[in-house]
């Protein structure tokens, strides 16, 4: 019974911290959110440079061969920190082909996704919150017709992997013919998306496996749930501080009981809950069984307490807090993705509760 | 108790109806001028039967009608009704002319008052500054008396629209070593069209631009732009006239929030179907109907109290709570209702082919709401000790 | 637009208030409560003599004819006092009979109700939350057989309407032959409430009218809201005056934030709510097309409320607050009564949403 | 990341299990006895073997084995599976034992300790008093040493169950110039059996009576029935042992609860259908199933940090607010799943054919455990200062 990280771990979730504390501080954040095109390739490279890419690619494949928890240590790390880099569609569109891809599939990408020389990303949605792969409707052919939308990442990469009906997933390069991409105008720069339009486009379906499309869901789930979990505990931290230094009538703001207890109720929502993620990464590779609960309830727990979070952090700082020069609005408009990417709270919600075999 | 107006009332009702009917939207040659001009011209004619500045004299370009609480409320209801143009918004209008008629010399009255009122003059407020928030007597702008003239000095922050304004009324540190501490501060004029004043308009999270700072680095203003005396600046910003201001609360942007939070449940989805007959949302918005219901009715409460000349006690103080917390769980419910476009950012031009994404300022926005003119947290202070009885801290 | 007690209501008010806090101070509440029955005639005696027996009895029956509002607002009172007296029962059978009674039913009844003369009390629930008129299933004959649960002062009461399948009712007497009597151990001993189980018992049929039962209903999802709403402020009242005597660490502990803002929120959430039961009340004479909204909507937010707010009460009094000797059990007991009586919130808060016409 | 144990702790497991097997319950003629006699019989054989009472040393009655986190948990977890008596509780055995082992003299040990683990002597505790509940510092009780005894006068409230206890541990001020006022403190045992002591039961909310006022009236204790020195009474109150106190932080009673509670939703009926298929019931058991899980995982994450001597840090300031918060979520859903039985006195001695009403005491005990042993705004300032690095006030 050790439910603890390990000493490799600790240090692996303290070197992306420190990269991204000297590549992506607070100013660096803001000046790319602030940018035409949110985007900052170098820091990505960084993170593909510690090994972040090949985090769970085989080793047979130029990867690390590593688990679950330990991409989803560092999606708490990156969520910490509002990094605006392509984890999430990265280790989405690796362990597809790890899992589902052909044998050609996975020697063509799998070194290339651990080197980092594409940027991958997840075409789900197909409006009307359409994330779960019995909701696609895209047909599976090798002509691909159709609409997407919030593709994260979606105007800065390379490879797409679209979710098909019966929930097939087919590989497209972004360059592919026939296929159109639209800048949406999300609310969140660190992670911004695009709509994409197929015309007859040329697609690379994965062979497949047995529950690979539900698989690849609750890898999203755990990920975002954990980089749910690293915002939350940041805005935390965030509201904490500012409640330290900011005076008001002559003393420190924290000193107020009105405002302490509040901080106190917001971090009681937030520090109990990281074992949620935890757990949820370690029974996807370890316990079949429990692995559709745990990523359902950590996503609608650990979403739905972001963003309630985020906002208590506005409230906390007061004027400040609404500004856009203050970091708080960056963690929001994470917070609001993460509620809505793959489905609302409510959504898995209710699937936790079928789950549970209430 | 009778929810009826009285027959007096309705006549006056049915005076307001025809006035309304005959003078809006103008018609003719009128009709082409550009909006703004119509505008004005509609007020124009509003002051002049007395149905708008209505606490204000004529000299100044008021309609002086006596105060009465019910009428201001039968014209708010039917100006907006067919969306006439009301009072200007500003704190011009709402904070410098109330405080003016009670605390200004003549000659201010004449100069800033009708300019004002037909919105020439436009104004920003000076109250917060960085470490001076919810604080005032904190403030540190300092104005300094010298050659006939205020020196003023310091910074200013969270001063609405004041890129656009005109004027600013501004609470300085006039005497410095004053104790109490308010005791030192004046109220004063400052025209913001001068060399010594810079602007910067705070972008905010929705990324409009409603916020300033104001610097003043040696601004100037003649010694009698102050109102009231040195060191009365405390007491002159509490200064608020008998006038018709709603006595309702805010509820009435209560209920059209949760009308319009309805209606969006009747336009979306959810697994499939209206999300009005989802039955978890369908409770929601019935517990929330509780509130919004209780904010209604608790301000027809208030406004009768008030025609009545009665106080209605601790309500009054919780009235900007109640907004607050119904519009926290209208944010929750929207959230959960716009779905998808939850991810998206909001639109900074309205237009009425905007989509669920609008909804976004009403989510972002009620958080400033709960910020702006005092945070929650003042006003649980204020609710304790004025209204509560609680100990002072 | 008047939304104003008359100087008339606020005196009824006033008369009501001083005469319980003479008649039944804390000391007399809980001397009452601790009895075995819980209850003295005295009380209601006086309440009597004071004309809330008469007050809705029209002036041909030797009543004062008053409405809806002025019972409600006396309601109020009784609610912020606690007081243990049959004034709800009384009131669905005075309105019962005026409304659906037989000529004879009037005469022989309206006055003996209206000068306390008989104890009355209404038979509803059949068990299983079945509180509403489209719910009850007693079979409408002159003989009555089955079983109505939680009749409040059951025990004491000599006049008993029944509801009967299809919406009627029918009058029995206490005495009559067939019924027998059962308390129950009711957790409000403020009202107490008793089994009936009828076996072929005399039964004398109202006539009824057209909407009788709805009426009668709505008259008591209104009274219990009035109930609570007083309940819930008396009881916000109780934890200001406390916390401003308490002491604690060298000053009264009103003065600490976090509870005083505690119980500014506790009391934003009871002060502006009294209009939901005002125009509930107004609605049931005035407004036909609003009445049976508002009678849903005030018991489901008020009863909802009290409860909460009594049990944050009892938090905010700490270790006393959890005695028998405090106030506020009472209170707590008395708010769960009026939380499960007649229906849960969730029920009418969902009748609410459809009479909203959503 | 491992929720197995090693095999070094499924073979003790095994070992525990097979000792259970063998003594729990009773055979023969020995499960003739009477059930309290059972239960020391079996929990004499149980520190025999090192199961029970094992940080205090063999020659008080304990069986003093090395402290071992995961040992504890195992023996936690196979006795409750078998319901076999595990240690006594009460304040005797988690209070007092642990001081007198700490701070406690020789004769104090061994007059003491065995006897309180047999269960021969039990305690009451007596810090709290009307006007200091949370505040030790404001003791009032007061004892002087006279003719080689201490005489003590004063009031004690909230002693749990002081009607059946043989001795109270109390805190009183001893020395009462002493500054700060907590340096006036001292630990002493009373015998409670004595004409000086008037204890009375204070009847709760419940109707249940487990709370006492205890009087002292000239009550009287020798000279060395103190625990450390005079004005030592603040340090020894705070002394704890490092034992294999439960590292779980409450969580295994949220998830026992949760689990009841979806029992429940299974039982009941709404619209006549089982509550478990209702919506919105569902949804908030989904919800409420989050916390549950969080604080579940939050305790493995506790248990395993402590195990390997890490400091799992600010949460363990937590556990109590969240037992506490998860206990008023359970109590909200249960009241609106027993319906009418709502209406319902909760049964004083329980019993297996009790119906809903049974959820009448976790209703209104969940209240009791907001309050008792520092309410929950109590907690929030611990957490504050403590857990977040707040300033104090």
């Amino acid at each position: 019974m050790n439910f603890l990280l390990s000493q490799e771990q600790v240090e692996i979730q303290r070197a992306i911290a420190g990269f991204l504390s000297k590549s992506c501080p607070s100013t660096t954040l803001h000046e790319i959110y602030d940018r035409e095109e949110p985007y900052e390739p170098s820091i990505w490279q960084g993170l593909i440079e510690l090994g972040v890419g090949a985090l769970i690619v085989p080793e047979a494949f130029g990867g690390l061969g590593m688990e679950m928890i330990d991409l989803a240590l560092i999606s708490e790390v990156l969520g910490a920190n509002a990094a605006p880099v392509p984890l999430l569609g990265h280790a989405l569109v690796t362990l597809a082909i790890m899992h589902g891809g052909s044998d050609d599939q996975k020697a063509n990408w799998l070194p290339k996704l651990a080197a980092g020389e594409v940027v991958a990303t997840v075409a789900f949605d197909e409006g009307g919150q359409t994330w779960l792969p019995e909701q696609w409707r895209l047909s599976s052919s090798t002509r691909l017709s159709g609409r997407k939308r919030f593709v994260p990442h979606g105007m800065q990469a390379n490879l797409i992997l679209v979710g098909l009906s019966g929930g097939g997933f087919a590989l497209v390069d972004a360059s592919a013919e026939g296929l159109s991409r639209c800048a949406q105008d999300g609310i969140d720069r660190t992670r911004p998306v695009a709509e994409f339009v197929f015309d007859q486009v040329v697609a690379d379906p994965l062979p497949g496996a047995e529950g690979l499309a539900e698989k690849v869901r609750d890898a999203a789930l755990v990920l975002l749930a954990a980089d749910s979990f690293g915002g939350a505990s940041r805005a935390v931290e965030s509201a904490v501080s500012y409640a330290t230094i900011r005076e008001q009538f002559g003393q420190p703001i924290g000193r107020f009981q009105g405002l302490k207890h509040q901080l106190v109720n917001t971090a009681v929502e937030v520090e109990p809950s990281r074992g949620l993620y935890w757990f949820a990464a370690h029974a996807f590779d370890h316990i079949a069984g429990k692995a559709e609960h745990a990523a359902a309830l950590a996503k609608a727990h650990l979403c739905d307490r972001y963003l309630q979070t985020a906002r208590d952090t506005v409230e906390a700082h007061g004027g400040i807090g609404y500004t856009w020069e203050c970091d708080v609005q960056i963690y929001v408009k994470r917070a609001m993705f993460n509620f809505a990417f793959m489905g609302q709270p409510a959504v898995h919600f209710d699937r936790a509760a079928d789950l549970a075999g209430w | 108790m009778d929810l009826k107006y009285s027959a007096e009332y309705e006549a006056f009702r049915e005076e307001v109806k025809a006035f309304l009917e005959n003078n809006w939207p103008l018609k003719g040659e009128e009709a082409k001028l550009r909006r703004h001009q119509q505008q004005a011209l509609f007020r124009q004619r509003a002051v002049e039967v007395g149905y708008l500045y209505r606490s204000v004299p004529r000299q100044f370009g008021g309609s002086e009608q006596p105060a009465d609480v019910l009428k201001g409320q039968i014209i708010r209801e039917e100006f907006g009704r067919v969306r006439a143009p009301v009072e200007l918004p500003g704190v011009g209008t709402a904070m410098l002319v109330p405080t003016l008629l009670q605390c200004g010399s003549d000659w201010q009255k004449e100069y800033f008052i009708p300019k004002t009122l037909s919105g020439e003059y436009l104004w920003a407020q000076g109250y917060s500054e960085p470490n001076a928030g919810s604080d005032l007597a904190s403030v540190k702008t300092r104005a300094e008396l010298k050659d006939g003239k205020w020196l003023i000095n310091g910074q200013k922050i969270w001063s609405t629209l004041a890129q656009y304004a005109r004027f600013m009324f501004v609470m300085v540190r006039s005497e410095p070593n004053a104790e109490p501490r308010h005791a030192g501060l004046s109220y004063i004029l400052v025209d913001l069209k001068q060399p010594g004043v810079t602007i910067r308009p705070l972008k905010q999270i929705t990324g409009g631009e409603e916020f300033c700072e104001v610097f003043f680095d040696n601004a100037e203003t003649p010694e009698d732009w102050i109102v009231g005396k040195p060191g009365e600046g405390w007491a002159v910003s509490k200064a608020t006239l008998s006038h018709e201001r709603s006595a309702l609360g805010g509820a009435s942007g209560s209920v059209s929030l949760f009308e319009k939070l309805v209606a969006l449940a009747k336009s979306v989805e959810i697994n499939g179907e209206p999300a009005i007959v989802d039955p978890t949302i369908r409770r929601r918005l019935a517990v929330l109907d509780g509130y919004v219901s209780s904010h209604l009715y608790s301000s027809y409460r208030q406004l009768s109290m008030s025609v009545n000349q009665q106080d209605p006690g601790l309500v009054t103080s919780m009235n900007k709570l109640i907004s607050t917390n119904i519009g926290h769980d209208v944010a929750r419910l929207a959230r959960d209702l716009i779905g998808d476009d939850l991810m998206l950012s909001p639109p900074q031009d309205r237009k009425k082919e905007d989509g669920n994404e609008k909804w976004i300022n009403q989510f972002i926005g009620s958080l400033g709401i709960a910020i702006a003119g005092g945070t929650s947290n003042i006003q649980r202070n204020v609710i304790a000790e004025r209204g509560l009885g609680l100990p002072r801290e």
